[in-house]
């Protein structure tokens, strides 16, 4: 054994791991790129089986029709991706969306704020239901599929409660319906909802990989325990997380009223479900710790394109679930399979 | 120093860690110590703490003292107390009674960063990484620079950082790894370079040898060694009481939460440590007996390869027999014993029990024909933590404890438990005891047991005494030989040369993928199977 | 909508003991509209006639369990009448014996129930109203092309009733006339819309399109404008509310059928009351569909039928 | 001080035996038995509000609606505890459960079969959706998520399509609703379906605590590696967890259409989402590992309770979902630190 007293410090020849490892991480990081453009795999053979079968499929004004479609459920699937990456789960999305569009109705329509303050209004409407639940998971430690379970019916109700259980139009908001329907890139013919759908998704992935907020979303996530012996103060953060999450809530709310120039309060029930599912598809694992925004954006892609191309292609609705719910599972399986040879 | 304030009323032995110790070369980049204090001074003093989980007593009235540039090892038996003591310190515990002074001012450590800002960092026991992070940002969590208002992770500055801290301590590993991709001792390692990347000037030091071959212990010694001139203070807690000559200046004993003594190491005897330990004398090491040649083969692989590593590896197992296997980290030892009883799949080989091919494609299977497998990884693949002791120990047994109407017979069950909770002195207030509560080696003796209950024929023991104190170390050792007379045969992998050359009737080499040696225990010392562990054989793998 | 005076503390009178007489209504919906214009009609004969009346439905069209839960309890709670519209009348007969058994009179509304309890049933005939829809949309894409069809529901009695209507007059009455898809959207808005997209762009030979209530239709407009297809389509809609009404007086929708709800919950709420007193009733009180479009929306007859 | 060398009764019986680990273990029973009757205490105290509030809450008639309406959703809810304990969720329990009664129609109705075989039949056809869950998840590996959200979809597409989206009758079947709705017990006022509740709560109780199935989902819920490593066969008994899951949601079915004397093949969505809340509000962690089958049902009752006491005080529906929303936050919360002071 080597006595304490020698000096210097410890020599490479005693290096504490031998160095073939470095070689199969290497690898581990090809691999990995790899498998972020396989992930549109199934994706893109959707879309050509889909163009084969149905002349009307691929069009301009269909595929901006899928990404319309779609704008929804992903934006609301990107910001649970957080809640999912750091081990949480997240039902109030549906409900929680139809009370923020709601309440920004009640700023816009009845209060007559203006645009902007209106808007930022909403969101953060769905930001405060997000902090709620934040502050019932972290503080009162009640469990995230009881807390957000409750917000979900709160939020139900409380859309119907505030709205007086009417629609409320933004037919003398002008602007508002730009928000979703306007297009904001000259001769792009691309509805401003697919352009916040994108921006989300790029801003969504920045903070998911290179924020202090996404890191320990991972981090807690991963193992709760170690984050929180680590120093993290995992109860700020999961407040945040949720927080987060509510603001993409929020965002959902006003691309939605702003498409349907009105806030139903009877809407979104179950759009939590899809939303999750997409988030799930998108290979984010419900265990936490491992999960990306590109990945959920595909997964929601995914439902968008197979939902579209049979309401085109005029399959009897009943067949519609049931091929959706094949081509999930083959989509998912495939999708194992691949990541189970890779690892 | 402080030590007049010991507490600890038997062996109090002067300290032998007076020397001033004056910094001079800052060779890990720590910074020099904090000017206008004395290096020598006190840092940590720990006086008449007590702490009691539900139904345990973990310590009771505990004092202790730890000096700048000393390194005052802990040891005591499995659940004396010693983690709990460490997590005390560390912030994640807080003591009943007693007070903890850090620079000689009281304080309260009420969370783990109030001892990160206090100067304290801890290797866990129990791996405590993010699986899914990478190693840089394992490393510094918590403490990564930011960028963008303060928002964002300087990712590049991070692994800069991380491979920084390697080069100086001599890790070769890639920052950017996956934790959850590395082998235990990986993470060990991980688990020891986070704890030094604080420059703390109190490192605690729990097991951080339990997972490590001996050329990564030795290398952790030298850097223990740079650490005391630079004035760190370093708690240190092992099992491994021959390393405590090594490095320790002096030697606290734990027994049953309380303090039985401190004693200067150099003036030490091992015996002396051990039965203040365990209150009485441990028998000498020997080797085994040479056994009768003509036993019956029980277990025989034939060129097991898979993918990953392995590369033809062939050995066989005699009834009544404990095969050792030895190797450097990552030789393939683990992944033997895995091929063999299914958890992984394999390229090739044939697994012939008592002559008989055998497919095992699931560790069911191998329970099926009587091969059972106990891991290294006790956390992962060894207890259901939320579950308590009983069911533990029966996990694999289960079937054996049902009656006609297929329905479990608990008081059987308990009745098991409590056999072996006796037989492995398993220290636990009831067989009802969440398995999580109970201190790191108790938890190994569970899953033991869960072994021993299952009663299989070919039985192998994945470094079976990691984190067990010594005491229960030759118990095992004695209840291996009994399974091994009782007609079993067992394999067993250790880290510990050692350990092999006093348990194994014959000693299997394993370098990179490839059996390179089976020697009889009588041919066998520890230059002889290091050879064979660091070096391939030319002629490849040996057939036994 | 209507706003609740909070029937919370009023209510333990039960049987006839309280100061006005209690009628419990358990309707198909809730959060729709056409349940919200419902409830407003039964809220006013409420007030007219001074009697305390309960509303409430299940979450959707196809909720029987719900809609037989809730029936169960509004039965327990010992109400003096009890207006109920089945959204599976066999599945609620156990039920509606239970209530006559407890001489609590029943009123159907909005669609008939299958027995002898009810002492009568104010409805509109859905068949009949979605067979002027289909008479309208045929005369409006001149008697030949492709029509589709957007419907809420697929098994529950209004939405069958609906698409059966408008189908089978377009069958029988216009052999030029094909129709080319029909789709279920729950009535949800966006999930609507976003079917009334994909027909649309999976039908380029589109004539006409028809949503058979009121978040269908919405639906379908907004598909329309989205797809900057607004007078290109024929689009014929059911129910109303101000979306409907706006589209119908910019011209995006052709025209829409509307049903008179807010009589019908006056009509059941009356019919209650007379009960109670004894009176005798008619077997049905027919309360009648009106097709409008941008020519009579501003009659008074259809606009006191319309809701917004 | 004992030796290593020394036989005879090996010392450790001093930890066991030492007299105040004994008394802290006696306390911890009775603290355990405690709770099962704490548990109750939500349950109790709502009955208790109710009864105050209304008068015609506490009748006979109305307890009996109360367990009535909560039959179906506790029968989800009880087979799905198990899935839960083994760490799985189950999604298509609801859909599912309406393909079963859809089945039992086709088999009785259409086809004409004797009653207790069409019956039988039809619980199995709840099995066979079940089974198809497990070997998806047990074999093929795919997240219990994502192929219990793709049953969820096959079986409500599935339900329209072999019932051409129409009720299917038992009019013509004999006996049928008394499968709910008759009274075994003579005498007792006590429809079926609250006694078939009873009974499989009684007897899942049974299989979850004691049998080995039960003991098994609690290992593979605690840490499904160790159970492999420990030998158990860990892809079987999940395929057995979910089929037995599926039986449930078979008796469930059958229990539905005797109640409504029909096959309804619309309905169901969103019933996962209460069972699941009543098997979480029960206490059984979504973690898995940890949970009983009696609290399910008192989860179960404690949703039922609160609808029914809402409705029965004429609360508008709106503020009904609120409340019951904030009633799920309170019983957990309560609940929650309950446990914490126990430990
Ligand atoms: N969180 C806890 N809850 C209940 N009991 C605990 C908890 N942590 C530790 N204990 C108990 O406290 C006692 C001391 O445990 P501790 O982990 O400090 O032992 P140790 O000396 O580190 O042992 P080892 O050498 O096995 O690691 C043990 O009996 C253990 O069961
Ligand atoms: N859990 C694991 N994850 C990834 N790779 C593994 C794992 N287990 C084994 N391996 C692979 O098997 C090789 C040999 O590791 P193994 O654990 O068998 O070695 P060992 O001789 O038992 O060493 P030790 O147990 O001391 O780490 C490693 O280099 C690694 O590539
Ligand atoms: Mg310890
Ligand atoms: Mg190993």
């Amino acid at each position: 054994m080597r006595d304490v007293d020698a000096t210097g410090p410890a020599p490479a020849s005693e290096a504490l791991t031998a160095p073939e490892h470095v070689r199969t991480t290497r690898v581990g990081v090809l691999r990995r790129q790899l498998q972020q453009f396989l992930a549109f795999a199934s994706l893109i053979a959707l879309i050509l089986f889909f163009s084969i079968a149905d002349d009307n499929f691929l069009t301009w004004s269909n595929i901006t029709g899928i990404l319309l479609s779609t704008a929804v459920i992903g934006i609301l699937a990107l910001g649970t991706t957080f809640v999912i990456v750091s081990g949480g789960i997240e039902l109030s999305l549906g409900t929680g969306m139809t009370l923020a569009a709601v309440m920004t109705g009640v700023f816009l329509t009845n209060l007559g704020w203006p645009l902007l303050l209106g808007v930022v209004a909403g969101i953060l409407s769905g930001a405060a239901m997000g902090l709620i639940n934040g502050l019932n998971i972290a503080v009162l430690r009640i469990p995230p599929f009881i807390a957000t379970l409750a917000m979900m019916l709160i939020a139900q109700g409380l859309a119907l409660v505030i709205s007086g259980t009417a629609p409320i139009y933004f037919t003398d908001v002008p602007g508002f319906t730009d928000i979703s329907q306007g297009e904001l890139i000259p001769g792009v013919d691309l509805p401003n909802a697919v352009l916040i759908l994108f921006a989300l998704t790029a801003l969504g992935a920045i903070v998911l990989r290179k924020s202090l907020l996404g890191r320990y979303a991972f981090a807690i996530g991963s193992n709760e325990e170690a984050a929180d012996i680590s120093g993290i103060d995992v109860r700020r953060w999961k407040i945040l997380i949720y927080t987060l999450s509510g603001v993409f809530m929020g965002i959902a709310g006003v691309v939605l009223a702003a498409r349907l120039n009105s806030a139903q309060p009877a809407l979104g029930l179950g759009y939590e479900l899809q939303a999750i599912a997409a988030v799930v598809i998108g290979g984010t694992s419900l265990q936490g710790g491992k999960g990306s925004i590109v990945g959920t954006l595909i997964g929601a892609l995914i439902v968008g394109t197979v939902t579209n191309g049979l309401r085109i292609m005029s399959i009897p609705q009943e067949w519609q679930t049931v091929i959706i719910g094949l081509v999930i599972l083959v989509a998912v399986y495939t999708d194992n399979l691949r990541r189970g040879r890779d690892g | 120093m402080g030590q007049r304030q010991l507490t600890c009323a038997v062996t109090s032995l002067p300290s032998g860690s007076s020397d001033l110790l004056t910094v001079k070369s800052t060779s890990l980049g720590q910074p020099p110590p904090r000017t206008g204090r004395a290096v020598n001074a006190q840092l940590v003093r720990v006086d008449g703490v007590s702490k009691t989980f539900p139904g345990v007593r973990a310590l009771s009235d505990v004092s202790l003292t730890l000096d700048a540039g000393e390194v005052h090892a802990l040891v005591g038996e499995n659940g004396a107390g010693k983690s709990t003591l460490m997590k005390i310190l560390a912030g994640i515990h807080h003591q009943d009674e007693g007070t903890v002074a850090i620079d000689g001012r009281v304080v309260e450590i009420d969370s783990p960063t109030a001892a990160q800002d206090l100067g304290i960092s801890i290797i866990h026991q129990e791996l405590s990484l993010m699986p899914d992070l990478t190693i840089a940002e394992n490393i510094f969590i918590g403490r990564e620079r930011r960028r963008g208002f303060g928002l964002f992770v300087d990712d590049a500055d991070l692994n800069r950082r991380a491979r920084e801290l390697f080069d100086h301590l001599g890790i070769a590993l890639d920052p950017r790894a996956k934790v959850g991709s590395l082998l235990v001792a990986q993470q060990q390692v991980v688990e020891i370079a986070k704890a030094l990347s604080f420059d703390a000037r109190i490192i605690i030091m729990d097991e951080p040898t339990a997972a490590l071959t001996e050329s990564e212990t030795h290398a952790l010694f030298g850097l223990i060694g740079d650490l005391k001139r630079h004035g760190t203070g370093i708690i240190y807690i092992s099992h491994r009481l021959e390393e405590l000559a090594a490095v320790a200046d002096r030697i606290t004993v734990l027994r049953d939460g309380a303090c039985v003594g401190t004693l200067a190491a150099r003036d030490a005897d091992l015996r002396q440590v051990v039965s203040m330990m365990v209150g009485r004398q441990l028998r000498g090491q020997t080797r085994p007996p040479s056994l009768p040649g003509d036993l019956p083969t029980v277990l025989e692989v034939r060129g097991l390869s898979t993918k990953s590593l392995l590369k033809d590896v062939s050995f066989s197992l005699r009834r009544g027999e404990i095969l050792g296997f030895a190797g450097l980290m990552g030789a393939g030892r683990t992944e033997v014993a895995r091929a063999i009883c299914g958890a992984d799949r394999t390229d090739g080989g044939e697994i012939f029990l008592s002559g008989r091919r055998v497919r095992v494609s699931s560790p069911a299977d191998a329970a099926r024909l009587g091969i059972g497998y106990l891991s290294e990884d006790r956390k992962r693949f060894g207890l259901m933590l939320d579950q308590d002791v009983a069911f533990n120990i029966v996990a694999s047994d289960l079937r054996r404890h049902v009656n006609a109407a297929g329905l479990v017979r608990d008081d059987q069950v308990r009745q098991t438990a409590r056999r072996y909770v006796e037989t492995l002195s398993i220290r636990t207030p009831s067989i009802r005891q969440r398995t999580k509560h109970l201190s790191g080696g108790n938890q190994q003796k569970v899953v033991i047991a869960k072994w021993l209950a299952r009663d299989c024929e070919v039985l192998i023991f994945d470094e079976p005494t990691r984190g067990i104190d010594v005491g229960a170390k030759e118990e095992i050792y004695s209840l291996l030989r009994t399974l091994a007379d009782e007609g079993k045969a067992i394999i067993m992998i250790s880290s510990e040369l050692p350990e092999v050359l006093r348990m194994a009737d014959r000693i299997a080499v394993m370098c990179e993928g490839r059996l390179t040696a089976v020697l009889d225990n009588a041919d066998a010392d520890q230059e002889t199977i290091m050879t064979h562990a660091t070096k391939l054989v030319p002629g490849g793998g040996v057939a036994a | 909508g209507g706003d609740d005076d909070g029937g919370g503390e009023s209510t333990d009178g039960g049987d006839g003991g309280g100061d006005r007489p209690q009628i419990a209504l358990v309707s198909k919906g809730f959060q729709h509209q056409f349940w919200q214009a419902v409830r407003e009609g039964a809220e006013q004969a409420a007030e007219e006639f001074d009697v305390e009346v309960t509303f409430e439905g299940p979450d959707s069209e196809s909720e029987v369990a719900q809609q037989i839960d809730m029936l169960q309890a509004a039965i327990d709670r010992g109400p003096d009448a009890l207006g109920f519209a089945a959204l599976d009348s066999q599945a609620a007969t156990p039920l509606i014996e239970e209530a006559a058994s407890r001489d609590i009179p029943v009123i159907a509304f909005d669609s008939g129930v299958e027995s002898d309890v009810p002492l009568t049933t104010a409805a509109t005939d859905n068949t009949a109203a979605a067979a002027l829809a289909a008479e309208h949309m045929v005369e409006l894409i001149g008697g030949e092309g492709q029509v589709a069809l957007v419907v809420h529901d697929q098994t529950s009695v209004t939405g069958v009733e609906r698409r059966d209507g408008f189908v089978e007059y377009i069958e029988e009455n216009a052999p030029d006339v094909e129709i080319v898809d029909i789709q279920y959207g729950g009535g949800d808005h966006l999930e609507s819309t976003n079917l009334a997209t994909a027909i649309i762009q999976g039908n380029p030979e589109l004539d006409g399109i028809y949503g058979a209530n009121e978040g269908s239709a919405i639906g379908v407009v907004n598909a329309v404008n989205e797809l900057g297809m607004a007078g290109e389509l024929v689009v014929v809609g059911f129910d109303s509310g101000q979306a409907q009404i706006d589209a119908i007086r910019s011209g995006v929708m052709a025209g829409a059928i509307t049903q008179n709800p807010v009589g019908i919950g006056y009509e059941t709420v009356r019919a209650a009351v007379q009960a109670l007193d004894g009176e005798e009733l008619p077997e049905t009180i027919d309360t009648g569909y009106f097709w409008y479009d941008a020519n009579n929306i501003d009659d008074a007859e259809i606009q006191a039928v319309l809701y917004e």
